[in-house]
């Protein structure tokens, strides 16, 4: 698995056809999730992002989702890159790419992946809006604006089960 | 000694980045970790969305914390 | 959408950066598929591959499989590109391309298609392996070397259904 | 006059690409198509893993086909 973690920007494919071959030789197939900052967000308009992170455990936590997913997965090797900074509408936030032998593997891990890189990965957006910056919260309690009614606290010992086929 | 970080909202609403605590000789849990640094900061961070980490994993607020643990407080996590 | 049947080989990033920017505003990921040649299939080693098709309904039956994922999913387009003619192992055979507002529906898209295409679209693989030439049959009785115990009678009114999230 | 074509393994077997058919005037379905089609090669499909399309759609042997159809018959496609 190859994990990164960076300010500067990237071209997926190049770093594709970077991967190592000898790690995904027999390789019947690729599936890649590449996602880009909106230029909205609910009804706001959105000039730009900045992505704070938590340097050491990212990098950390995004290699053991990694191994998890090569543990549930018949899959041959994976790739993810996450970016921090400041970014601009269009631009790549995040990629992951997982190779297998056969299509479904490499959906199921992709997606598997992506997933719960967004609920335990320590990335933190905070949006540029033309009234001003606000940090981005996925938690309906949050955006509900409910503070004491809800928890945050996940069973951490356990993954989000993977989307099965 | 203890190293706290705060991240992203939190670190916002504690005004740093970052605290050094003296080790409590009768140890202490995450849960006891963030109330010596609310008696610290003077901000009250419990009741609030924040999720904390050991040495660079998460962890629950009952996980027992050692001297020279590195122990950070953080919202929600957005990536991806 | 937009649908590629060519016998060129092909730069799926190359593809997807020229795709039209108007028709996929607003999308927050785009999850593709790359299927490529393996040097394997089954216990045999494969040397190359010949892809026959039918040109007119290849087109035609991919357009309406990307106008059914669009009726299916809550994506925003679709690119699908599939080569024919003489492939060597590693070449890229495939590759299909959902934009979406959210990443859920382009996986699920993506995986649509790709996994109709595989049942519907006019294309036959022949292996060239050091025994000879011989087709690919993806039918489990064709395999067995049943001629007569079963069918390929498919409910062509329906498609299959897809895999939901 | 129907148009009829083979691709693929069955291509190979019916060992042409194409022929044209005298248009029946009764009419006809696929199958009988595929009748005619084995009548003029001597070659047997009926049976093996057959496909059939008209005017390049999918199709059941049991559609009907008009006068200036163009008729195929494939094997199970094994694209992607």
């Amino acid at each position: 698995m190859l994990v990164k973690v960076q300010q500067e920007d990237f071209d997926p494919m190049a770093e594709m056809a970077a991967f190592p071959a000898g790690r995904i030789s027999g390789a019947g197939g690729v599936v890649t999730f590449i996602g880009t900052v909106r230029d909205y967000s609910g009804t706001a308009e959105i000039l730009g992002m900045e992505i704070e992170h938590y340097p050491g455990m990212t990098e950390r936590e995004l290699e053991r989702l990694g191994a998890e997913a090569a543990r549930r997965y018949d899959m041959l090797d994976s790739l993810i890159i996450h970016r921090y900074g400041c970014l601009a509408p269009q631009d790549t936030i995040v990629m992951v790419a997982v190779w297998a032998r056969h299509r479904a593997a490499a959906f199921d891990a992709c997606r598997f992946l992506i997933d719960v890189l967004k609920t335990r990965a320590p990335f933190w957006k905070k949006e540029r809006t033309p009234e001003g910056m606000r940090w981005v919260t996925d938690c309906p309690g949050c955006r509900a604006g409910s503070r004491e009614g809800h928890t945050h606290a996940p069973d951490l010992a356990h993954y989000p089960e993977p989307v099965m086929k | 000694m203890i190293q706290v970080k705060f991240f992203a909202s939190v670190r916002e609403r504690v005004g740093t980045e970052a605290l050094r605590l003296p080790w409590p000789e009768r140890g202490a849990t995450v849960a006891e970790v963030l109330a010596l640094a609310e008696g610290e900061t003077g901000v009250t961070l419990r009741g609030a969305h924040v999720l904390a980490a050991v040495n660079l994993q998460h962890a629950s607020f009952s996980s027992v914390v050692r001297d020279g643990d590195e122990v950070a407080f953080f919202p929600p996590v957005t990536g991806g």
